[in-house]
């Protein structure tokens, strides 16, 4: 239609007297034109197994939550960054997810169908989460998305999803206080990792604490949570630094350090900032020894571009690692490094995307659909085999119930299990259940 | 009597509106999400003809890599004043786990919507006119000041990450739900707010044309070519370009409102060094010095590009558009717009029958 | 009836050690044309620097119509006290039109507000068409700039300058790169327009000079060596030993 | 003035505040020497990357913004040389000898990807420095971080330290860090050479008169269009260098180059385009500065302090320390 109207216009014009520069104009014309006529067949496509359906109908059901395809497939959407200053984190998770849907289409699928992935790249840019996961929801209709890494990723996906009533799947720990109803958490709650590694590290290494982290939304609000405790259990915070995100050179923080001469540092610097961290640790003389460091942030991938030999010694705190001895974890380990080659190696994250897949297929089963309301209600209380151990979905807050596990890093770059919780911990996002939470969880009770 | 290339370029209202009669009919064409899209960009063209103002066609040589901040500056506004609607005048959660119990001061004013709009327009111009008034009093040019103008962004982006308890920190401001009582995300307001967008940037468009059209454009481009012959005829460019500055910074802080309501979030990621460098590359990319409609292209085409080679490769889109931007960079010196001129300009000059042959300068 | 308009005060320029103009007493009177003729490095060009304020004076004063003080002027600020300034090089717009050019050079209010408001007035359509014949390049006002010839960018640069009503007008060598035909009519362009403003030339070209000067300064190592009609400033000795060399007593 | 010494109370916490608030309160003998030698390390290591930047740009004003690319690429190489030794070289004392091995090659190699840059797209481009700015960081920068990303995968690589440069010198109660000696030496060693070529020698002379009179040197017969390969090709060598001695001290992966290049910039910004030495008093003040500033604030408010202090210093400076004239820069 419009193509047509743009032609007639042009002839209209050649009987006039026509000035060149009317084409510099028709340029902009086509252009526009063109970028709808694409658009408009991208989404033709996307619909391409409603054909009766208008565009403005596709939405407006998606939007009242059927998002059934009548297809013999299911779409997925994966929405990782796979450019930027996040994809050295992120692209591991994003291939443990497609490990999962391989896995999930040669078993035969969910409800008898295959799953689709839609690829995504949010390009470490949060915006751009928000923009391409309201497009899997309203271009792809995709049944769930999996995806995200920072937190601040996730609170751009969450009103979207929540808006379009999507699903996501959040593969990554994070500092809780937040509950959507639209978003699966298959990491660990702060009450799940950092609670518990800080009562370790009381009892087992001291109570003199430095605080590291770079300057985000998950380092400050876990640290608030461990002053808390800290001051709760009387021990002792001799100082607290915030670096900026990519920071390169802690020679002044190291000092910094050296001069509180804490027991313990307890760090939650991102990505980057750890190797350049514990590099400069180490030259600096501060060994496992002097004062140990727990992270939890750093897991196996992490530990390859530190250097084993760097961080060995240091501890974690996770719910999963490479060596976590269970007969799933063994054959996860098993395909992924079939799938990805001996070099590669497995870690938390990637494990909680792993396992989110299935989770989600498991719901969706016993739904019956993938209709989201449906699945949300079928997940309540799901259980699965995780590699690193059954894993539960609480329907209070759609977090699961895991096991936690401080481990230490070996000189072969993996981590070995110090200890680890009697059972799946709870999770408690909003750290209700902890006396010397009240401030904090009480500021966000609405 | 004015015989300049923009103004040739603009003589034809019919196409003209032929352009706007087509932004005014793609509610109609395109799915929510497209038009959704469609709008970011013409946000985006917003800023990009302020940029034009300043870089492009007039009082060249100042290149900012620092409007990420001014269009941070609006878009924070705005979204400071959807967030407090959003949680009802209760302090917004991320400042309850920072430990704060009472709306900060800064806060105050974003609680009115009018106030907080004039404030997107305004703060971006004050900062932007202290900043221009120093340096370009001071003579500071060329690389100097865009080599300044990146570092002021690392302090406004480093500031902002790290006063997490004032501006969300990393993860920004976002999760909005009204504004001025009307849901933000149900699709009627979406749509109204592209056809805002289309206005503004209609309005944005005719008023920087307006202004550069007559002698004042013509002093502009003065000192652009000679800024030091300008200061002998009695001109003081420092003043002209600090308005200039000041004017594009306020035209990106509307830019950024525009954004924010259609988009939902704001984060610093929008505001640093990389999206600061994308806007200079839209305005590059579009060419056509001082055309103004040049920047819209650019803004428009980039982003579209962008957007389908990451929808439709995802794991290499950033091969394609890397390619494409060193391609009309070194092949296309005055942008898509200038294979456009260049292309008139010959089909012209051959039909020339004028006595007086004009020779094009070497510009 | 000639009066002094402008007077320099023991000025010194010095860059770095380097006394370009050292510590000058020089005056330009009205209704004059004023050249100033000396060796390479004698610190003519700086002269015409330090009056329009391109180059800072290091010390002394300059002071125009004996009252106001311009050493601590901006140089547009100096331009509005009614003094203007030729470049060597022809320095025009060569993007915007002949009468663009003029447009932009005319005398105006040129702050920024009055500029966004200009409107054309009858007077000014007719004092710059009156300009463009005077220059010759009537026919040639919606040519780019840039695509004229060598003289007609410096006519036009003339032009420029005179339509910003100056009392004092500097020209440095403007008849540089022309041909014989080009000096003579700027010669009779310069003798016009110094029949109500002083006009001070820096030239190299002597045949120039001697037609058409009115006073003749000779400088010499920043400072006035001498200053006069040209044919006392021919058989001046100094002048001579300066331009020939020293001569062996 | 020295009368005004008795602070008001109220003043004290701005005092302990400046003083760093630890509990010791004062600051030692000893936190003032690891500081000023944390500073200077710093300065260092800003030098090194930046030294390439003051030929690139500094010389022939040509910004290259995939510069913080050529860094990436100087630190790979040292991790495939690396690599390449774990495969040929038995585990023996010779198997250090790898990182001295990286220095070189990182050098060669970086000069070749800034030869190819060169001819492909920087010499288009000279009479256009602002849009070899795009070019550079829309273009090249994207599709270098993507190559290295599809080579190397996205996650980190890990780089183990020769383990002649792990631990450090010890005087008294203070460790100075190996490393961070090596660095401070590796970047004089580089400063020294980049002089001598530059100020010693017939070719540097060339390189110095077409930079500062391109027509002269033109009819002068020197081959300007080598020159400027060479000039660009040395500023690139070096730059690889730098990326290779970073392994030492922080993470390899795609994305590394950016955490350095405006860094990179402002140095040679500061320190005043075209010049040398310049460039050595910016980065050594940059980085004392940069490190007194965290020690008594923290990291991110030290960050800001710096870079305010920089764009006050352009106001004061606006050409930086030394002013040196050169190509276009009018």
């Amino acid at each position: 239609m419009l193509v047509y109207s743009y032609k007639q216009n042009n002839i209209e014009m050649g009987g006039k007297e026509m000035r060149m520069q009317n084409l510099f104009y028709l340029l902009i014309v086509g252009l526009l034109t063109s970028f709808m006529v694409a658009c408009s067949a991208v989404d033709n496509a996307a619909n391409a197994d409603q054909p009766e359906e208008t565009e403005e109908n596709a939405v407006t059901d998606n939007i009242e939550g059927s998002s059934e395809d009548e297809g013999d497939t299911i779409k997925v959407g994966i929405l990782h960054s796979l450019s930027g200053t996040m994809a050295i984190s992120e692209t591991s998770v994003q291939q443990a997810e497609l490990l999962a849907i391989k896995e999930i289409n040669e078993n035969g699928g969910v409800l008898g169908k295959q799953l689709e992935p839609v690829i995504e790249d949010g390009a470490s840019d949060w915006p751009t989460f928000a923009e391409k996961a309201k497009k899997l929801l309203q271009q792809d209709n995709v049944a769930t998305i999996f995806g995200g890494w920072t937190s601040a990723s996730r609170k751009a996906m969450l009103p979207v999803v929540e808006e379009n009533n999507g699903l996501l799947f959040y593969p990554v720990q994070y500092e809780g206080m937040e509950a959507s109803p639209n978003i699966f958490y298959t990491g660990a709650a702060p009450n799940q990792q950092i609670v518990p590694a800080v009562n370790w590290l009381l009892e087992n290494r001291g109570d003199s604490f430095f605080l590291l982290g770079s300057d985000y939304v998950f380092p400050r609000t876990a640290n608030a949570a461990i002053k808390a405790q800290l001051n709760a259990e009387g021990a002792e915070i001799v100082g607290e630094e915030y670096t900026p995100l990519g920071h390169t050179d802690y020679n002044t923080v190291i000092a910094k350090i050296k001069s509180e001469n804490p027991d313990v540092i307890f760090n939650t610097l991102n990505g980057d900032s750890n190797v350049a961290f514990f590099k400069q640790l180490k030259d600096a003389g501060v060994s496992s020894e002097n004062i140990i460091v727990l992270s939890v942030s750093v897991a196996e991938e992490e530990i390859k571009g530190i250097g084993a030999d760097v961080i060995e010694g240091h501890l974690t705190s996770w719910n999963y690692y490479q060596t976590t001895d269970t007969p799933a974890n063994e054959e996860f380990v098993a395909n992924y490094k079939a799938e990805y080659g001996e070099d590669a190696v497995t870690a938390d994250p990637i494990e909680a995307g792993y396992f989110g897949v299935y989770l989600w297929a498991k719901a969706v089963e016993k739904a019956g659909t993938t209709e989201v309301d449906k699945v949300k209600e079928a997940a309540k209380g799901i259980t699965f085999e995780a590699p690193n151990g059954t894993v539960i979905i609480d329907g209070d807050n759609q977090h699961v119930y895991k096991t936690v596990r401080i481990g230490e890093v070996q000189s072969d770059g993996m981590i070995s299990e110090l200890w680890h919780s009697d059972e799946a911990i709870k999770p408690d996002p909003y750290l209700k259940e902890y006396e010397w939470a009240k401030d904090l969880s009480e500021s966000l009770a609405e | 009597m004015q015989n300049t290339i923009y103004q040739k370029l603009l003589s034809n209202k019919v196409i003209f509106s032929l352009i706007f009669l087509i932004l005014l009919v793609a509610p109609m064409l395109l799915s929510d999400f497209r038009l959704n899209l469609l709008g970011k960009f013409l946000a985006f063209a917003i800023l990009a003809i302020g940029l034009d103002l300043l870089w492009g066609g007039y009082t060249g040589g100042v290149l900012s890599l620092g409007h990420g901040i001014y269009f941070g500056l609006g878009a924070y506004c705005m979204a400071m004043y959807l967030k407090l609607e959003a949680t009802g005048g209760a302090i917004p959660d991320f400042m309850a786990w920072s430990g704060m119990s009472e709306l900060p001061l800064i806060w105050i004013p974003f609680q009115y919507p009018i106030l907080a709009i004039l404030l997107g327009v305004i703060i971006p111009a004050v900062v932007a006119f202290f900043l221009g008034y120093l340096t370009f009093r001071n003579r500071i040019s060329g690389v100097y000041f865009t080599i300044l103008s990146q570092a002021l962004v690392i302090v406004v982006v480093t500031l902002f990450i790290g006063s997490q308890n004032l501006t969300g920190g990393t993860s920004g401001l976002t999760n909005f739900e009204t504004l001025f009582g009307f849901h933000i995300n149900a699709s009627s307001t979406q749509t109204a707010f592209y056809w805002i967008t289309v206005f503004i940037l209609g309005a944005v468009f005719f008023f920087s044309r307006m202004l550069v059209k007559g002698r004042f454009g013509k002093v502009l481009i003065g000192i652009r070519d000679g800024e030091n012959r300008m200061r002998f005829l009695g001109y003081n460019p420092s003043a002209y370009k600090t308005f200039i500055y000041t004017l594009s910074a306020a035209i990106a802080g509307l830019a950024g409102m525009l954004f924010v309501l259609q988009v939902g979030i704001i984060s610093p990621t929008m505001i640093g060094i990389i999206p600061s460098i994308e806007m200079v590359l839209w305005v590059a990319l579009g060419g056509g010095r001082g055309t103004l409609i040049g920047p819209i292209i650019g803004a428009v085409f980039v982003n579209t590009a962008k957007t389908g080679f990451s929808e439709s490769y995802p794991e290499y889109w950033t091969y394609f558009l890397g390619i494409l931007f060193v391609l009309v960079v070194v092949f296309l010196p005055n942008g898509l717009t200038g294979l456009f001129e260049k292309w008139n300009e010959r089909r012209k000059n051959k039909n020339v029958s004028n006595s007086i042959r004009v020779e094009k300068s070497v510009s | 009836m000639s009066q002094t308009v402008l007077e320099l005060k023991k000025v010194l320029v010095d860059f770095n050690g380097f006394k370009a103009i050292n510590k000058l007493y020089f005056t330009v009177n009205s209704n004059s044309v004023h050249f100033v003729i000396g060796p390479n490095g004698a610190g003519k060009t700086t002269l015409l620097d330090v009056i329009c304020g391109k180059t800072k004076a290091t010390d002394g004063q300059i002071t125009l119509q004996k009252q106001r003080e311009l050493t601590k002027l901006r140089e547009d600020q100096i331009v509005h006290q009614g003094i203007s300034r030729k470049f060597q090089t022809p320095s025009i717009f060569q993007e915007l039109t002949v009468l663009e050019n003029l447009e932009v050079a005319m005398k105006q209010k040129k702050n920024l507000f009055s500029m966004i408001k200009a409107k054309w007035t009858n007077e000014q359509e007719s004092r710059i068409n009156e300009m463009l014949h005077l220059i010759g390049l009537y026919l040639a006002k919606d040519q780019p700039a840039g695509s004229l010839a060598h003289g007609q960018k410096q006519w036009l640069e003339i032009a420029m300058v005179l339509m910003q009503e100056p009392d004092i007008i500097l020209l440095d060598e403007p008849i540089a790169g022309m041909s014989k035909k080009e000096r003579n009519k700027t010669g009779e362009l310069i003798t016009k327009i110094a029949k109500n403003r002083a006009v001070l030339i820096v030239e190299h070209d002597m045949d120039f000079v001697k037609k058409y000067a009115d006073i003749v300064s000779v400088m010499h190592e920043g400072q006035l060596l001498f200053e006069g009609t040209m044919e006392q400033v021919q058989s001046d000795p100094k002048v001579r030993e300066v331009y020939l060399g020293r001569k062996v007593d | 003035m020295i009368s005004d010494l008795s602070i008001k109370k109220e003043n004290m916490g701005a005092v302990n505040f400046l003083l760093h608030s630890g509990k010791k309160g004062l600051i030692g003998l000893n936190e003032i020497i690891l500081t000023l030698f944390n500073g200077i390390s710093l300065g260092s290591i800003l030098l090194l990357i930046a030294l390439g930047l003051a030929i690139t740009f500094g010389l022939m004003n040509v910004i290259n913004m995939a510069h913080g690319e050529l860094i990436m690429a100087g630190a790979y190489i040292t991790y495939v040389i690396q690599h390449i030794f774990m495969d040929y070289v038995p585990p023996t004392q010779y198997y250090d000898l790898y990182f001295i091995v990286s220095i070189p090659v990182a050098l060669v190699v970086a000069a070749g990807i800034g030869v190819l840059l060169e001819i492909t797209l920087i010499r288009h481009l000279y009479k256009r420095p602002l849009d070899s700015l795009l070019a550079t960081w829309g273009g090249v920068g994207l599709i270098l971080q993507q190559t290295a990303r599809s080579i190397f995968g996205a996650p980190n690589v890990g780089v183990i330290s020769p383990s002649f440069l792990s631990g450090g010198l010890e005087v008294g109660s203070l460790i100075f860090p190996y490393s961070r000696l090596f660095i401070l030496g590796l970047a004089i060693v580089c400063l020294i050479s980049i002089y001598y070529y530059f100020y010693r020698t017939a070719s540097g002379r060339r390189v110095r008169a077409v930079m500062q009179n391109r027509q002269m040197a033109e009819c002068l017969g020197v081959s300007t269009r080598k020159v400027d390969m060479m000039t660009f090709a040395i500023g690139s060598g070096f730059t690889g260098v730098a990326g290779c001695a970073l392994t030492l001290l922080g993470a390899i992966g795609p994305t590394i180059g950016t955490s350095y290049i405006i860094d990179a910039f402002m140095v040679v910004v500061v320190g005043g385009v075209g010049a040398l030495f310049g460039a050595v008093a910016g980065a050594f003040g940059i980085g004392i500065f940069n490190t007194i500033f965290e020690y008594v604030t923290d990291a991110t408010i030290g960050k800001v302090l710096i870079f305010l202090l920089i764009i006050a210093f352009l106001q004061w400076r606006p050409s930086g320390l030394v002013m040196f004239r050169s190509r276009s820069l009018d």
